[in-house]
């Protein structure tokens, strides 16, 4: 029994319709490229899909959303492109905004298998609101609950044929949290090496919890705000 | 009356040595450019990074290497890249000293509304609200008042909150406030700016105690 | 009747392909010693790894690298350390796939009592009443009756549990019995070794269906 | 303000009797050996430790307990030592024994700003006997609090000036735990490095949670169980 798939196609082929998937990523930073192509292309419907954002126009789940392939979006930051929106106000998309810090914290509980988990974000907001506030301490926490996903789609930067997964610098971000909390988990990589090559000291997500795995490519790696410093013509 | 950079500069003057700081999306980020030479202060990114250097020189850009606004950066040596998790973890657990982020308003009692306006597009509110939740030394940067001149400093928030009691410091175009139990308080005025222009520009209870030192910029 | 050896031969066929498994100390820690050639089974261990190899050569031994018992062991390739956290938070999260571990008693509904005896001193439970409350599939491994000649599978266990109604399947030197809705039920007896005998010692309600096979040693 | 202590007598000096001190380690693998020698040397009374076991007669925590310096053990497994059980006998020292992984999550939740935590270990048992018993989709689940430590007495393989640090092997353990759980966390490596010189992907604590960190020395790394196969002496 190998955990190594093929192709992008071959590891999101029994994916249903109306799956809960999560994604990887912080904006369009480590997410994982070839998984949402293969989605696109395959025409699988009806997704709710957990990610921190929901790409931009012509990348990322934003492919996903000009297909009308995710019907219920979880996230803490979107808008980013204007399909999003339109499908947001016409009531096509369906959108549940989440702090960051819980979306990241409900995904380390389900892997941890903690069913649900305190935070004082969103008390006393909207976000605040129908949920079991408790106090500890004399500081009040939400009671917010464990993710239940079917599906992580996670990009790591290497791994390898056991599925252990090391990500590169802040590619990292959800990754190896949603990679934990799904009930498969499908990991891309940037390079696939075999059992033994990776230091067992520094393996990020190991390989208990990733269920394929297989090499991605032509990885884009678009960039969203490119900001740099420009050198003096005089250095 | 203080520009975006002379905002960012006044700031600066909250960092201390050894600090650990979040600093949010705008007039924020630029505080980073006015880290006094010396002070060993370390830029934490809730993406994942602790130790976040400057803009990369052009063509040094890594697409896998941005910061929580998603610009490209560089790190610093002792930097340490991690999960979402233990970002916000490090967040809750109030490892970050201070945490500097824009708003919409400001009530008298310390509520912040910055992710929110009814009727418009919301974004979400992204590491907004536990970063409000969870810091314990929060600076709001704002501009004092909206774009239509009214206040930004309210008896209570208008738009939804992003959090509660939260706001220990203002620092605006015009003045730098403090939130207690009475309100406001007025600390420092900007140059040129009178006591007087602050107050009617200041909707919520505000207590000006003596004389009012202009800011050192 | 089955030697400790056998008891773990007769344990390690209740492994499949790619199963992660976490072996308790005694007769459990043994099954290493049986796991088929070819059968890809990956050994985790509740300090922090996964995929625990063999103990060292005689002068290979590296005191950062032991076992759940502190024993000095080995890796195998692509085995992965990590935090105690984590590795309590796969078992909890049920990515393990079998736990076998040692009982002082079991009662017929699966209740589990293997970490203190009133009156004597108290080691503690380390991380079993972690894996008995966690793991979704949990075999016990144990001598049928005490020194003293009395059942260990009991209507209700005597000494204090270690975790409620989690046991699923009990290998013993008489006898493979699993536990069903209706007690203890009968599945192997060991070779030469008696229904009638394993009655006897069965103190918990006990099923016996049809003919019970020998078990393949 | 730098991080870089001297030696563990300077790094322990103002911790006061009667602190609450985790101490990192599993059984004596990757415990704090200098800063358990300092406190034995200094004397500091009235402890209660924080550690998954107490170490043997002569090292670890067993030598805090030879001069009567814990007044309150708090672990998973003890009693590798026979001074540990003639003080618990005669009632001098305190013992409360929790379930392994609720003493990693307990650390985990303190380090992580969450109150409390929801674990199934000890549902039924003693150990929930008095505790908020919670069901969540069928499964009862114990409530249990962060820890609130004084000090954190961990020890790593490499750290940095910033106060990064990189575990080894399986002395990994508690270690990075407790580093994040502790009002005040002290840090003894192997080495010690400049700030710049660990991999920033492969940092396991970063220095945000370590407050003071110094090199130790003579570490003697003592094996509890020596467990070999013998070589056959005709390969």
């Amino acid at each position: 029994m190998t955990k190594v798939f093929k192709n992008e196609q071959e590891v999101i082929d029994d994916l249903p319709d109306g799956a809960v998937v999560m994604l990887g990523g912080f904006g369009l930073c480590g997410i994982p490229e070839n998984c949402i192509r293969a989605l696109v292309a395959k025409g699988t419907k009806d997704l709710t899909c957990i990610s921190n954002n929901a790409g931009v126009d012509d990348f990322g789940i934003g492919l996903m959303l000009q297909r009308r392939q995710v019907r219920k979006m979880i996230a803490s930051y979107v808008g980013e492109n204007a399909e999003f929106e339109r499908q947001l106000l016409s009531g096509e998309l369906e959108v549940e905004l989440i702090p960051q810090g819980t979306l990241a914290t409900r995904c380390l509980a389900a892997g941890y298998g903690m069913p649900a988990i305190f935070t004082p974000a969103g008390v006393g907001t909207e976000v605040g609101m129908g949920k079991e506030v408790r106090n500890f301490n004399g500081k009040d926490y939400l009671m917010e609950y464990a993710f239940e996903a079917d599906y992580a789609l996670v990009k790591a930067w290497k791994g390898d044929t056991a599925g252990n997964l090391v990500y590169r610098e802040t590619a990292r971000n959800f990754n190896p949290l949603m990679a934990m909390a799904a009930k498969i988990t499908i990991a891309e990589v940037e390079e696939l090496v075999p059992a033994g090559e990776l230091d067992p000291d520094h393996i990020h997500t190991p390989g208990i919890y990733v269920h394929r795995i297989f090499q991605g490519r032509d990885y884009e790696k678009r960039i969203e705000q490119r900001t740099v410093r420009k050198k003096e013509s005089n250095v | 009356m203080l520009n975006k950079n002379q905002i960012a500069q006044r700031l600066a003057q909250e960092l201390q040595e050894g600090f650990y700081v979040n600093l949010g999306i705008g007039i924020p980020t630029l505080v980073a450019n006015y880290i006094p030479a010396g002070l060993n202060v370390i830029l934490q990114s809730e993406n994942g990074l602790l130790g976040m250097g400057a803009f990369p020189w052009e063509g040094g850009e890594d697409p896998d290497l941005i910061n929580a606004g998603k610009q490209t950066i560089t790190t610093v040596p002792g930097s340490a890249f991690f999960d979402s998790a233990m970002s916000f973890g490090m967040i809750r657990a109030g490892k970050v000293d201070l945490t500097i982020l824009g708003a919409m308003e400001v009530s008298e009692t310390g509520d912040i509304a910055n992710w929110k306006i009814p009727g418009k597009m919301v974004k979400g509110m992204g590491g907004a609200m536990d970063l409000v939740a969870s810091a314990k030394n929060i600076i709001v940067a704002m501009m004092h008042t909206n774009p239509k001149g009214e206040s930004k400093l309210l008896p209570q928030c208008v738009l939804p909150l992003t959090g509660v009691a939260c706001v220990k410091k203002i620092v605006t175009e015009l003045a730098v406030l403090e939130v207690t139990s009475e309100g406001f308080n007025l600390l420092e005025r900007a140059p040129g700016v009178s006591v007087e222009e602050i107050v009617s520009k200041t909707a919520g209870k505000l207590t000006v105690n003596g004389d009012i030192p202009e800011m050192m910029i």
